[in-house]
């Protein structure tokens, strides 16, 4: 494991990919005639969060309270060199992991929950309220209000609430008071139980509980993925793997990550790009929800309910419903803006790995690695394992993102 | 002070824009030439003019509302009659068209603008939706003798900035927010001294979602070299409250000269 | 987080308190009076563990091969800044902790697995085999084997085999075939099943299988605490503590740590021993376990079943039935040899903490710090803030010991 | 060579001891005293004497065997006899008590060894089980005008090894193993290049699992004053093979003299 001092590895500021985009982001787009939803975000985001959102600045400065409860959670993560996974597979190149199961919340998730509870409680606002699909991002925001002293609401998709009783135990114990949505605890809610008392729920519904219970509470509602405030937050990823391969005289070859709402990719390759040196960026998804291979590069609705704007982005439509996989994580039906330009600009490629490999490439990765990784990042790892097969892929460095551990999601290995 | 005169404070001391805009048929002819009646030199500077369009996607839900009204209204020869009052008085009109709504059109549009005398065209959507046609579509409209006004936000990346700008000589419209009529919060200096510093010495309006007087004298204390008003017309508009309007481009005035 | 790089941090050799005891510690002891288990051991343990077991040397030099895997498996592990923690008790002084939690497998246990598996290796042996109660160990012991290609077999007690299905799961995955014990893999085991089909198992019963599943298939048997041998690969903790304290030009006024058979606690503090400098060392027990409130020091078993030798230490019996507290780790009946000694000396002071307590000081820290701590440390951080609250010690410069995290543990939150 | 002679160097040009371990009364007199017989000090410099203990908890299984036997067979006589033809012969002999079997008996036990003629006393689990009472022992020992032989192994702390061997003039017993007779791995080199270096030039005897003549001779290279032969004669004595006995101790002596 190869770290500095924190304050070394730690940047200074985010990186904000936008301005160094190959084409203008295109703007979000209100989906009614009369009404805009673009305008309504001041009354759901943090307002610092907004202005990030749509700010032209390449740097924006991580106040000294964000940079110590970095340093509280976990930052910097390690960067590991994968020395015994290297022997496993006989691969003659390097090939390092960044590990962001290794903050205190066990993904990357919290890297952007807290600045966000931050901006909040200095907004002074009543409490904090998000939505949850596989449970990593409810617990992020848990943890960050706690951190800020804020009362949470976490609307969990009732199905996962049922089936992650972990996930909700460990959100109650950061002190999140968790919904099984839909619930009963909103109009939307109160509705879809009406329709079905015992609705499975999904995240679009979630969403909009969580929009719903923000604007009637005055509380505010954190965003988990997708928008840029949030890939500019995770570009904490990259800036410290950068620093950190920097110390040992490295840099990469390949950059693998993989990409729900691509948060985590974004944040860990976007601080490369401003190098314009050749590197492999590879985004893997799911199979399952194959967004890059199978998705339109549109305008579309972020939240089912069509609450908040609509981006262009690669999407399979905000109506898709995707497998109910192992990999909840993986399952939004489209991808960040700025990745999806730079997609389909052909400065980003994909690769998409199913069920099969991902399993495979978990348990390789524990038993060599001794990493019991999130479903969500086994896919980096199939893809980096299949990567490192490709005989012209021989003796690249190669350089991975590890984005969560498996530990309270150690049912996908039900069947073994 | 002393021989420190930097681009920016030379600007400060020249004559600041003062741009409005009306979506053609909004809410009505009359009541269009009756606010146009009340506008000369003394005030304004530029008059830009929405030409209805069926999906005005970036515009807030304001404007949007316009287009809506002036899908109905709007004829030809009422614009054409607003366009030589206006060009009369010695001010320089440009069209904010959409791209999408003239791509097709084989050029007509373009030439249709020049014949009335605009001097320019504003496209919001073409960097962002049409980015791969964007320096064809620049010829066309040099081509048609317009000046095509580049349209930039803070999402246009650096890059784009200066390339576009070096790609024609006039004056740049700079999206303060990602829609019209939008409010989303932003650091108005941070903002124009960054584009000032992008295109130094370059005449760069401001727009979309200019709301109060504050926020004006912060822009032209940055550098600004004029701002452009739209959403903040429409009540006036509609309920026809021309007194409003004069005295409102009055005031504006007055901002813009440090008053 | 306060680390550096791990070639600096991570020491080169592990440090044996034994050459700096203020007494000789008493030799093992056999049970029987024709028969040897000392002798036995050879069978059973590998052979450099035995060496290191009763060498005078107070410096082992950590294979290369050893530290390389340290690095692989997270460490250096992170010394923090609890400055949550502070800011919540509002202490006026500092405290600190060292994070064991951050290792792959979840606690400090790795720290002893992984070189009892090479040396193991080395000797070419055919296999692994351990027992487990809480599953701490059983974990690590599955990795470190796995690590060096070696089969791996753990009996677990069967009660938490049957509660703590996800420890079960995770070695599994790692590799290990897990047994609940009394099993009909042994002789022993299936004597026990025989009297009691629904046996639930101990501790003593689960060595007992591990041993003779050992002798039997010319396996080795890895010791998971308790041992000089364990103590001193444990004193990675302090050894790094040192010196990322000293980095930081601080040095502790206390170290606290809690105490099952005395592993990390050793390892933490012993480091400090030899600076013979004033620092209050509280080793922090279960009260449900009082072994040195209420334990005597004299030789006793290390095993229910009088298998391997006795040595001298604080005890509670052999045949002390702990009751079935949350912190599994902490249910063994006696203290390591060494600690017990220095104990008895006085150079060490106790402190007990009991369930209430210690599920209190576990939400603290997750609100605070957001680490949901093992059980086992739980009482660590307890006695932390009982100390911090004492105001004859405010000011002072506290470092405690978070030897795992309790991601797997969550159920002791049951009723919450 | 040349001028840097080391002080193990010097020593390793002296004779060698070989030190032999008896439990009394094992396995009969008669035994003892035809081994006796072959004992001179041709070959042997100490012996040791084990009086039967109820408990020999630092010895391993074989010497606990003897000891098991001792108790039923010795008569102080017998021992007494044993004694007066070692000493007749110039051989020194030492006694290695529990200290647990004399601490109660007021200096008794001491008085004994003296007026037997032993030179003096090893007492293993003194400094394990008895520390606190240490001192006063050693004292009591010297009072007797018996020696107290140190008996440390590689678990004695180094600050123990420095204070006790300095409250003595004599030499040390090393035990190697946990116990007696036990063999867990260990570097012979190692441990014997430490104990000289924590008392330098003292005479250190090895004892305790030494099973074979390369260990023997490694501990010599290694500056050894001599070694402790005990459960490997156990076998010997059992059987009652004196022949075997006469040609291991001629063995042993040929190894201690470097041949
Ligand atoms: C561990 C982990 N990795 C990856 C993701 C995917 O999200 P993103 O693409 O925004 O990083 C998630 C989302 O829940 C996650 O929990
Ligand atoms: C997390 C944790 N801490 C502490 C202990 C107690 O063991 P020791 O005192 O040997 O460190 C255990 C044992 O299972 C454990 O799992």
């Amino acid at each position: 494991m190869i770290t500095s001092q924190a304050e070394d590895v730690i940047p200074d500021s985010w990186y904000n990919i936008v301005p160094d985009l190959p084409e203008q982001l295109a703007p979000p787009r209100d989906n009614t005639e009369d009404f805009s939803s673009i305008e309504l975000l001041n009354r759901i985001i943090p307002k610092e969060v907004l202005r990030q959102e749509f700010t032209f600045k390449k740097f924006q400065k991580i106040p000294e309270e964000v940079a110590e409860a970095y340093r509280q959670i976990g930052r910097p993560t390690p960067l590991v060199r994968a020395r015994n996974l290297e022997k496993f597979l006989g691969y003659k190149g390097k090939i390092f992991f960044k590990y962001e199961g290794a903050t205190v919340t066990g993904s990357h998730k919290i890297n952007t929950a807290i600045p966000q509870a931050y901006y909040a409680a200095q907004e002074g606002v009543n409490g904090i309220v998000t939505e949850t699909g596989a449970g990593q991002w409810g617990t992020a925001t848990a943890l960050a209000s706690s951190l800020y002293g804020m009362p949470s609401k976490v609307f969990m998709v009732g199905i996962s609430y049922r089936q992650k009783p972990l996930r909700k135990k460990i959100m109650g114990i950061y002190g999140a008071q968790v919904f099984a949505s839909p619930s009963s605890e909103t109009k939307f809610g109160r509705e879809m139980l009406g329709k079905d008392p015992d609705h499975p729920g999904s995240l679009g519904i979630a969403i909009s509980e969580a929009v719903e219970y923000a604007l009637e509470n005055d509380y505010r509602y954190l965003l988990g993925s997708v928008m840029n405030s949030v890939l500019t937050h995770q570009s904490i990823i990259g800036l410290e793997t950068k620093k950190q391969l920097e110390v040992l005289g490295e840099y990469p070859d390949a950059l693998i990550g993989c990409v729900g709402g691509g948060s985590n990719f974004g944040g860990f390759t976007y601080p490369f790009i401003p190098d314009s040196r050749e590197i492999d960026m590879i985004a893997s998804t799911a199979s399952e929800v194959p967004k890059f291979g199978k998705g339109e590069f549109k305008y579309d609705l972020l939240d089912t309910a069509g609450i908040l704007p609509s981006m262009k982005m690669y999407s399979l439509g905000a109506d898709f419903v995707p497998p109910p996989i192992y990999a909840g994580g993986l399952r939004y039906h489209a991808a960040a803006p700025s990745l999806s330009l730079l997609m389909q600009k052909g400065k980003i490629k994909h690769d998409e790995a199913d069920e099969p490999a991902v399993k495979d490439a978990l348990r390789v990765f524990s038993k060599t690695q001794g990493i019991v990784a999130a479903p969500e990042s086994g896919h980096a790892i199939a893809s980096a394992i299949k990567y490192a097969k490709e005989s012209s892929n021989s003796g690249k460095t190669i350089v991975l993102n590890v984005s969560g551990h498996g530990l309270l999601d150690l049912s996908i290995f039900k069947d073994d | 002070m002393g021989s420190l005169i930097s681009p920016f404070s030379r600007m400060i001391k020249m004559r600041k824009n003062l741009i409005l805009y009306f979506t053609l048929g909004f809410p009505d002819q009359g009541t269009l030439e009756s606010f146009s009646r009340r506008i000369s030199q003394d005030e304004v500077d530029y008059v830009e003019f929405g030409f209805p369009s069926g999906n005005p996607v970036y515009d807030g839900p304001k404007i949007r509302g316009t287009h809506k009204t002036a899908m109905s209204n709007y004829r030809p020869e009422d614009g054409e009659k607003l366009f030589r009052d206006l060009l009369g008085k010695g001010i320089k009109l440009y069209s904010l068209t959409y791209y999408r709504d003239i791509r097709d059109d084989g050029g007509k549009f373009l030439s249709y603008l020049k014949r009335e005398g605009f001097s320019g065209i504003i496209v919001p959507d073409l960097l962002v939706d049409y980015s791969d046609s964007a320096f064809s579509a620049i010829g066309r409209i040099h081509e048609a003798g317009l000046d095509f006004i580049p349209f930039f936000n803070p999402s246009t990346p650096d890059r784009i900035i200066k390339e576009i700008s070096s790609k024609t000589g006039s004056w740049i419209y700079y999206g303060l927010q990602p829609s019209t009529g939008i409010n989303v919060p932003f650091d108005t200096g941070e903002v124009a001294e960054r584009i000032n510093e992008l295109v130094p010495g370059r005449e760069i309006n401001f727009g979309f979602g200019i709301r109060n007087n504050d926020q004006v004298r912060e822009l032209v204390s940055y550098g600004a070299s004029g701002v452009a008003i739209g959403t903040a017309l429409i009540e006036m508009l509609s309920s026809g409250d021309e007194e409003a309007f004069y005295s409102y481009l009055k005031e504006m005035r007055g901002v813009l000269d440090g008053k």
